[in-house]
């Protein structure tokens, strides 16, 4: 009896394997989701080490995903009911969760313990803040600057970082030659958008109804970038890349300018030999406009213990690891104590670091692309698919401006 | 008696049937018709569903630009696997021949189906690339480029690219059915053109083709399905990029689902899909009078 | 007829072998020096070669955790088809009631791609809690008509006579399929099992949205991480790739014969 | 029964475990992860009491495992080391630092004796 043996075999595997670990959230167990941060793997046991010191009954379940995949990641797992409870999440990511009542309000926990809510700083805490709720607490915060190659700029004759868009473009043509380009910049969630604010564009009316980028000044500004582009004084891959392409390309020490935000300093540092106090330059963008690309911790609506979740955020930005994360991965942390004993650190230890680090607390005044749209993900999808295909030459600046709007608002009327 | 043996038998037949019926009920037949429902509804994992009539169609059609553009590119997909197709049947009509070694090559022709998409993906994503890839080395030695092609980053070039990726990928399976259908031909009808004095062409012409419609209608199908459904290699060599050159019906859906979080929207582009697949195939299958009962599923 | 010369066949196969060997030779090469990554130009046959990309694959990932998933799925799925598909193929061979609406529904959801169906099936296999388990990521695969409609062809190639002589010693239909059927086609069998070991060994889009955490992930997914964590920066991506393509090869060069045999019995009749 | 074991699956997929657990049972015996070398100065002699870090190469950090001093010999080793990549720097106060030179084994555990010693330079 092959057959009925097979039909037995099958059976009893398929018995055997249903009975497999299943991750519906048993009551004690939370489960923290972390953005791209595998090497931190020794540190965060430690982070659940010491929360299991508090709740040593309470199992912790580590997951971590890569930005691409973060989100899609998040939504199967809230199809499926089993979002993590504590989420660490980039950029504005969260406001759509966060407005479609996806996320837990931390205010009463505030509340509750002030001295947590003094512990972070407060010019930075309103960045999670929508319709008057406090979604989420920084984990870790950081917003672009420029970085220059020195020696580039030195081979072109200019002797200081550019003051304004128009000396941006311009030093950019004087440094972009064969190879070699003038300026470069991220471009993932809204990191390029200093490039239109320094034109004294705005995304949206200031009733955020509408669209009020389609203006004369933003399709000059969207003009000339794109003819510095095909000229090659604008990297190509400011507007293709997304994060390792760039840095690669910076690091390589064919581009003069860099707009990028400070962690990307330290992955240029790790493969870019030509790097020295001596050769790279830090500066604030003309006219010190910044994009904030800050992490935060958050707790989900469907987490069966936020209290739980709650402790845990406490116990991973706490100033023992919050100190721990700054000085092993070269951050602030959005704790003004800690991150001052940060910057002491390097101030010792790594000068050229500490010269990056600063930045990231100056000109808070200055954020921008950072408005709290809960349609954010779609608004920065249907904008930037319009203007990378102007930046590319595919289509003129007006036209693309006019597309762009035509979608916004469609998505705004939604 | 006799009736009660019948009735055991039927019963025994069903439930030879039945685990089978039970996985396609579970896992086509339902989550169509689930679809269907979703896509006249407005409904998220955080929000109660509520009945949106043909809201989602209206956006998809009037105003979703992204969606035309995964649906031409879907239709330049399907339009290359003719070409797969011809190049099978070139392949399959040489190695068929009386041949020393064409065992070996059948199987080194086809060895590339067998592959796990994704790393073909990764593979050719890095044949592709703009400085260290082979076929930009390869391009530049011959002189016929002065500075590398970034192909998956050029709106020109990222679908061709993909495209031929997938051929490679598909060619020796559409060979290897082909070649059955080569030798389904029995022999002594051509003795008997070439007695009657019909040229190699004539041969060709008025047997082989018309005997080897059921092998390549059974191409063109699998071409068609493959075009709805090769998700893998998109998602690896450009997540639709760039500036959504690349996008197909099939991974527009898996970005409208789970990235831009519009399971509703995603289920209306999924039964869209569908509908189309169907009208494609049912077409195909009244232009080459190919017999349905050779479709074969290319999962 | 009149023999025409070879040699212009054998250049053309050359050259198209050539094709389809060449990216498998580039990317075995770079797993084993590093060529096309730090050193360029690259050199045509390997040079210092070493195995250091595999142990680092080894060691960064629990490659062996991945390996387990991904068999046990495969497994899971092979044994699923064999026998479902022989035991629906069996039956399409009897004559019964209803018949030719079963044929009919089969026919029809082969066109219904199952990546089509991801979102609902998403939310089926959720009610029936099996999403991020073993069985979750094998059931859909667990039944295909192609490979019904495959043994199908090859029951009906067994001659009436024998089950006929089979059924007056009195043998029911689990017996006649399991000690005729069965032995007498082994390629169709052989073509199930290999279409089944290289679907699931290389289905992707459902494991990725199935998965949740990095216990469960399969070997294509693992990949795909590993890609998207270090793009291309390092030979030990394509040492991976080595190692994951490794197995469908060896499953298909082994049992290339019966495989062909049973696709093409199976394709044009079924 | 003999069909079932010598058909050519199993004989391929067996020798293929057959040769892992084989290679794992050689590392298991073999991870006493011993790595000795010497650190020399500019001119060539040997340098006793400089210090010589070793950190191990993950896939995106240099991260570090342990220290050792070399002594009146020039000679360092560090014991029961896990790490398969690693990169070595010696240092001397006064004397200099050497290149970071890497170094990579074929499993955790590897025994390692460097020839070529470690030069510091001012």
């Amino acid at each position: 009896m092959k057959l009925v043996r097979l039909v037995v075999l099958g059976a009893v595997l398929m018995a055997a394997v249903a009975g497999c670990p299943e991750t519906a959230a048993a009551q004690q167990k939370i489960s923290v989701l972390t953005w791209n941060i595998p090497v931190y793997k020794e540190k965060i046991e430690g982070w659940i080490a010491d929360f299991r010191k508090i709740h040593p009954d309470v199992q912790v379940e580590w997951l971590d995903k890569k930005g691409p995949e973060w989100g899609p990641f998040y939504q199967t797992q809230l199809v499926a009911g089993t979002a993590p409870d504590v989420i660490d999440v980039q950029g504005g990511l969260w406001l759509e969760y966060a407005a479609n009542n996806g996320l837990v309000d931390l205010g009463p926990f505030l509340a509750r313990d002030p001295e947590v809510k003094d512990y972070y700083n407060p010019r930075i805490l309103p960045s999670w803040n929508y319709e008057g709720k406090q979604y989420m607490v920084p984990f870790y915060i950081s917003k672009t600057l420029l970085f220059y190659n020195k020696t580039m700029l030195k081979e072109a004759g200019l002797t200081r970082p550019p003051q304004s868009f128009e000396e941006l473009v311009d030093f950019a043509r004087q440094m972009g030659k064969g190879e070699k380009s003038g300026f470069m910049t991220l471009n993932f969630d809204w990191l390029y958008w200093p490039l239109f604010a320094m034109n004294g564009v705005e995304l949206l009316s200031p009733d955020g109804k509408k669209a009020a980028f389609n203006t004369p000044s933003a399709a000059k500004a969207l003009d000339t970038l794109a003819k510095a582009t095909a000229d090659g004084a604008v990297n190509k891959v400011s507007w293709t890349g997304r994060w390792v392409e760039p840095n690669d390309a910076f690091a390589s020490g064919t581009v003069g300018m860099y707009q990028a935000h400070a962690p990307a300093f330290f992955y240029v540092r790790g493969s870019g030999k030509w790097i020295s106090a001596d050769t790279l330059g830090v500066a604030q963008m003309p006219g010190g406009f910044a994009t904030p690309n800050s992490h935060g911790f958050g707790i989900s609506k469907s987490s069966k213990r936020p209290d739980l979740a709650w402790d845990f955020i406490k116990v991973a930005t706490n100033e023992k690891w919050g100190y721990t994360f700054g000085t092993t991965l070269r951050n602030l942390t959005g704790a003004p104590r800690v991150d001052t004993r940060i910057l002491e650190y390097f101030q010792k230890e790594d000068p050229l670091a500490y010269s990056v680090l600063k930045t990231q607390v100056e000109n808070l005044d200055k954020l921008v692309g950072n408005w709290r749209q809960a349609k954010d993900a779609q608004i920065k999808e249907a904008f930037y698919t319009e203007i990378q295909a102007a930046l590319l030459g595919r289509k003129p600046a007006a036209q693309a401006l006019a597309e762009a709007e035509r979608k916004v608002n469609r998505i705004l009327q939604r | 008696m006799n009736v009660a043996r019948r009735w055991r038998r039927q019963g025994v037949i069903w439930l030879l049937l039945a685990p089978s019926l039970a996985i396609f009920f579970l896992y086509r037949i339902v989550p169509l018709g689930w679809n269907a429902v979703l896509s006249v509804q407005k409904w998220s994992p955080l929000r109660p569903a509520e009945f949106a009539g043909l809201y989602h169609y209206e956006e998809m059609l009037l105003h979703d630009d992204v969606f035309w553009t995964s649906l031409g590119n879907t239709l330049v997909y399907m339009a290359s696997a003719p070409i797969g197709i011809a190049l099978a049947l070139a392949l399959a009509l040489l190695v068929n021949a009386g041949l020393r070694g064409r065992t070996v090559y059948r199987a080194i022709i086809f060895v590339s189906y067998p592959l796990m998409t994704v790393a073909v993906g990764i593979i050719w994503r890095w044949l592709y690339d703009e400085k260290l890839g082979l076929i930009n080395y390869v391009l530049i030695r011959l002189g016929l480029v002065e500075r590398g092609i970034a192909f998956l980053d050029s709106f020109t070039w990222a679908m061709p690219a993909v495209i031929v990726a997938a051929i490679w990928q598909i060619v020796g399976f559409f060979m290897i059915i082909v070649l059955a259908g080569l030798q389904s031909i029995p022999p002594n009808l051509y003795e008997a053109a070439a007695i009657d004095g019909a040229d190699r062409g004539q041969r060709f012409a008025r047997i082989t083709v018309p005997l080897l419609r059921p092998s390549l209608f059974l191409c063109l199908v699998l071409g068609i399905i493959n075009s709805f459904t090769s998700f893998d290699l998109i998602y690896v060599m450009t997540r639709g990029g760039p500036n959504y050159a690349t996008e197909l019906l099939i991974t527009y859906i898996y970005r409208a689902a789970f990235v831009l979080s519009q399971l509703d929207y995603a289920a209306a582009l999924t039964v869209v899909l569908f509908v189309l697949l169907l009208a494609v195939t049912w077409a195909a299958n009244r232009a080459t009078g190919g017999e349905a009962g050779a479709v074969e599923a290319a999962e | 007829m009149r023999r025409t010369p070879t040699w212009p066949i054998h250049l053309v196969l050359l050259v198209v072998s050539a094709a389809m060997v060449t990216p498998l030779y580039w990317v075995l090469k770079t797993s084993i020096t590093g060529d096309n990554i730090f050193a360029y130009p690259p050199a045509l046959f390997p040079r210092h070669v070493h195995l250091y990309y595999y142990v680092d694959v080894w060691y960064y990932i629990p490659f062996v955790r991945f390996l387990v998933n991904s068999t046990l799925v495969s497994l899971i799925v092979v044994v699923g088809n064999v026998v479902f598909n022989a035991m629906a193929g069996y039956a399409l061979t009897l004559a019964f009631r209803g018949k030719r609406a079963v044929v009919l529904l089969l026919l029809s959801c082969m066109m219904i791609p199952f990546q089509a169906t991801i979102i609902p099936a998403y939310l089926i296999t959720k009610e029936l809690r099996l999403l991020n388990t073993h069985l979750g990521l094998a059931l859909p695969l667990c039944s295909t008509i192609v490979c019904i409609f495959v043994f199908k062809a090859a029951f009906d190639a067994v001659p009436r006579s024998l089950i006929d002589a089979a059924r007056i010693d009195g043998l029911g239909d689990l017996r006649i399929l399991a000690r005729i059927m069965l032995p007498l086609s082994t390629a169709a069998v052989a073509t199930n099992v290999i279409l089944a070991f290289i679907w699931s060994w290389n289905n992707f889009l459902w494991p990725l949205i199935v998965v949740r955490n990095q216990e469960m992930q399969t070997l294509p997914l693992a990949l795909s991480t590993f890609l998207s964590y270090l793009e291309n920066t390092t030979g030990a991506l394509y040492a991976f790739c080595i190692m994951v393509l490794i197995p469908g090869v060896l499953v298909f060069a082994l049992a290339q014969k019966q495989f062909v045999e049973g696709l093409t019995s199976g394709a044009t009749k079924g | 029964m003999r069909g079932i074991l010598l058909n050519r699956y199993t004989v391929v997929f067996g020798a293929m475990a057959v040769s892992v657990i084989a290679w794992n049972l050689y590392v298991a015996t073999h991870s006493a992860g011993r790595i000795a070398g010497r650190v020399v100065g500019p001119d060539g002699r040997a340098v006793a009491g400089a210090t010589v870090t070793l950190r191990e190469k993950t896939l995106t950090t240099l991260e570090p495992r342990a220290a050792a001093q070399t002594d009146d010999a020039g000679g360092f080793v560090f014991a029961g080391q896990r790490a398969h990549h690693f990169v070595l720097e010696a240092a001397k106060d006064g004397v200099g630092k050497s290149e970071r030179a890497a170094y990579r084994l074929a499993f955790r555990g590897q025994s390692l004796s460097i020839s070529e010693p470690l030069r510091l330079q001012p």
